[in-house]
């Protein structure tokens, strides 16, 4: 299912944790035929439209943080994907479904919990400010008050010295700042899927990784589970953790591949 | 209605006292905590605490315009409710223009987990934070509250007595407990599981 | 002391008009002239004035800690002369507040780079000044310095006397030197940008 037959209006989403806790509770959709990377991508395209109109034409841009928001979101979200490759594996998936759910998945439901309680919390903040709605108040000082003398108190000058170091001390955190690329697109990994494929019947995932960052190869895997949602590929795997196969798609094996996505 | 409250006032000791304790809430610039008016009076924490009855007994709604309240960690005067439609013509809201949801998921954030930094902010929302943070604090709704221990640490943000006094709150223990908006990770960690299963089904 | 007032607010038509008055009155954060609070009372005037005489009498020396006063602006609530001592007491309070890590920062940009702008201390301590800078502006530790050069330029801060003072320097050649900053301000200001520009702002 594409993000346009969903029919889902991204503004009306805080952010991707808002829209995945909506569709996880939305009990009628299936997982399993959520277009998750075109969610994802349509995600990231919006960010980018909001800091066009935000920031002029010239500067399209993700900011840092969206950045660093979007890039922790993708791994959780590759997480989900795993749940929803699984469906998608033909051989294996139905001793694989019987397996505990791993670290990430257990992650992604405690981040999304907590979300859960943020929204929760937020509704309830709306529900009291209408009803306070007719408490009035004098913001400000009283019209006929005295004069106020507020004395400050005597402060070490070294005080300043040390204000100024905290202002002058990078942050710990690594910067982002040298993804001159920000987001590979996915077309890219598509396009080198493909290529790769049109040499050879099958080839490792793990093996094309190689020096991909983490977010880089966060949306490698999304890459491929797009050419999976398109048919082209076959993913295997023999077993959780083991290495991922990629395999062309070879005419007998569609229509096992298509009772497999309906099941 | 009797009139014990005036005459109360005008005869017995107390009565000194909680026309001061008028006085002061009449010009302060913000709720004055129990203490500080104690201080201010110049008298002891439990007498002002008598005279403070008497102040709110005189000054609540049905009587009076002006209604004795506890909030924000101290105490205040307010306009009657009945009078909230003449105020609206003269005044503004302490917060006119609505929160947005992203603003009210922020403030919850802070309010519960503060001081928070904004990445912390970022985490939990899984959207940048900056321009909430910004109109927040422009609000005088969230406040800076020193820094992060860690070198180049982010700044933190608690909430305001403003914001305590804009939801009507006495402090923010008043606030629901977390825990109870907790049902529903349960659901999602079961949606999650059914999502696994679906293919052994 | 008759009980006459308190019974008309309760009993009278006025009563509810004298509630309204005063609740407009103790929200209001200046004066308000007869055909503001006749506007918002959505009363005429003849009958506002009616009820002021009732709020006047219900508020004056003696009776209530609240006064009603009549002043060049319009009315107004003071506090009785008899709390004076009291609400000097709240208002010269002796205690020396110390400066917040927000105030200290700031202080420390406008003193050791000289005159900037409020743009310049944001994007420095990446969170909006106004609500710092303000209150700076008001204890008095720092003042306006004139424009940024560019048309139409933001208002430039500089340090004052007063913070000279409270921080016991002769003048400003007396800033503790910065010996693991090479450089003069301008090399400075250029190392808390970059860093500024690290942190995400």
């Amino acid at each position: 299912m594409r993000v346009a037959e969903l029919e889902l209006d991204l503004e009306a989403f805080e952010g991707p944790l808002d829209l995945l806790l909506t569709l996880v509770l939305k009990e009628e959709i299936d997982l399993a035929e959520i277009d998750v990377a075109g969610i994802v991508l349509a995600f990231i395209e919006e960010l980018l439209g909001r800091d066009r109109s935000e920031n002029g034409a010239d500067e399209c841009e993700l900011g840092e943080s969206d950045l660093e928001a979007c890039g922790e979101f993708l791994v959780l979200v590759s997480a989900l994907l795993e749940l929803k490759a699984r469906l998608l594996f033909d051989d294996e998936a139905a001793e694989l479904a019987e397996l505990e759910p791993e670290e990430a998945a257990e992650e992604l439901a405690r981040r999304l919990a907590a979300y859960r309680r943020t929204k929760e919390a937020a509704a309830w903040l709306t529900s009291r400010l209408e009803q306070e709605q007719d408490r009035f108040f004098r913001l400000g000082p009283a019209p006929l008050r005295p004069p106020v003398s507020r004395p400050v108190a005597p402060h070490d000058p070294a005080a300043l010295a040390a204000a100024l170091r905290v202002l002058a001390t990078p942050p710990q955190a690594v910067s982002l700042a040298h993804m001159a690329l920000r987001y590979p697109p996915l077309e890219q990994f598509v396009q080198r899927f493909r290529s790769l494929l049109a040499g050879r019947s099958r080839f490792d995932f793990e093996n094309e990784l190689g020096e991909l960052s983490r977010v880089e190869q966060a949306v490698a895997f999304l890459a491929l589970l797009e050419l999976g949602r398109l048919d082209e590929v076959a993913i295997k795997q023999a077993a959780p953790f083991a290495p991922i196969r990629v395999e062309r798609r070879d005419t007998e094996r569609s229509s096992a591949w298509t009772s497999a996505r309906s099941a | 209605m009797d009139e014990r409250p005036l005459r109360l006032i005008t005869s017995s000791p107390l009565d000194a006292l909680a026309r001061t304790v008028e006085a002061l809430l009449v010009v302060a610039s913000a709720p004055l905590p129990l203490e500080d008016l104690a201080a201010a009076a110049d008298d002891d924490v439990e007498r002002v605490e008598a005279a403070l009855r008497l102040v709110g007994e005189r000054h609540s709604e049905g009587r009076s315009g002006i209604v004795l309240e506890h909030v924000a960690g101290g105490y205040a005067f307010r306009a009657s409710r009945e009078a909230a439609g003449a105020c609206s013509r003269l005044f503004e809201r302490p917060v006119q223009r609505s929160l947005s949801q992203a603003a009210l998921e922020t403030l919850a954030i802070v309010a519960y987990l503060g001081p928070c930094t904004r990445p912390e902010i970022t985490r939990i929302r899984g959207v940048a934070a900056e321009a909430t943070v910004a109109n927040l604090l422009e609000r005088g709704l969230i406040a800076e509250a020193g820094r992060d221990d860690a070198p180049g640490g982010a700044i933190r943000y608690r909430v305001t007595p403003l914001f305590e006094r804009v939801f009507g709150l006495a402090s923010l223990a008043e606030l629901p407990r977390l825990d109870d908006f907790e049902g529903d990770a349960e659901t999602i960690r079961e949606r999650l599981h059914v999502v696994a299963a679906q293919r052994g089904a």
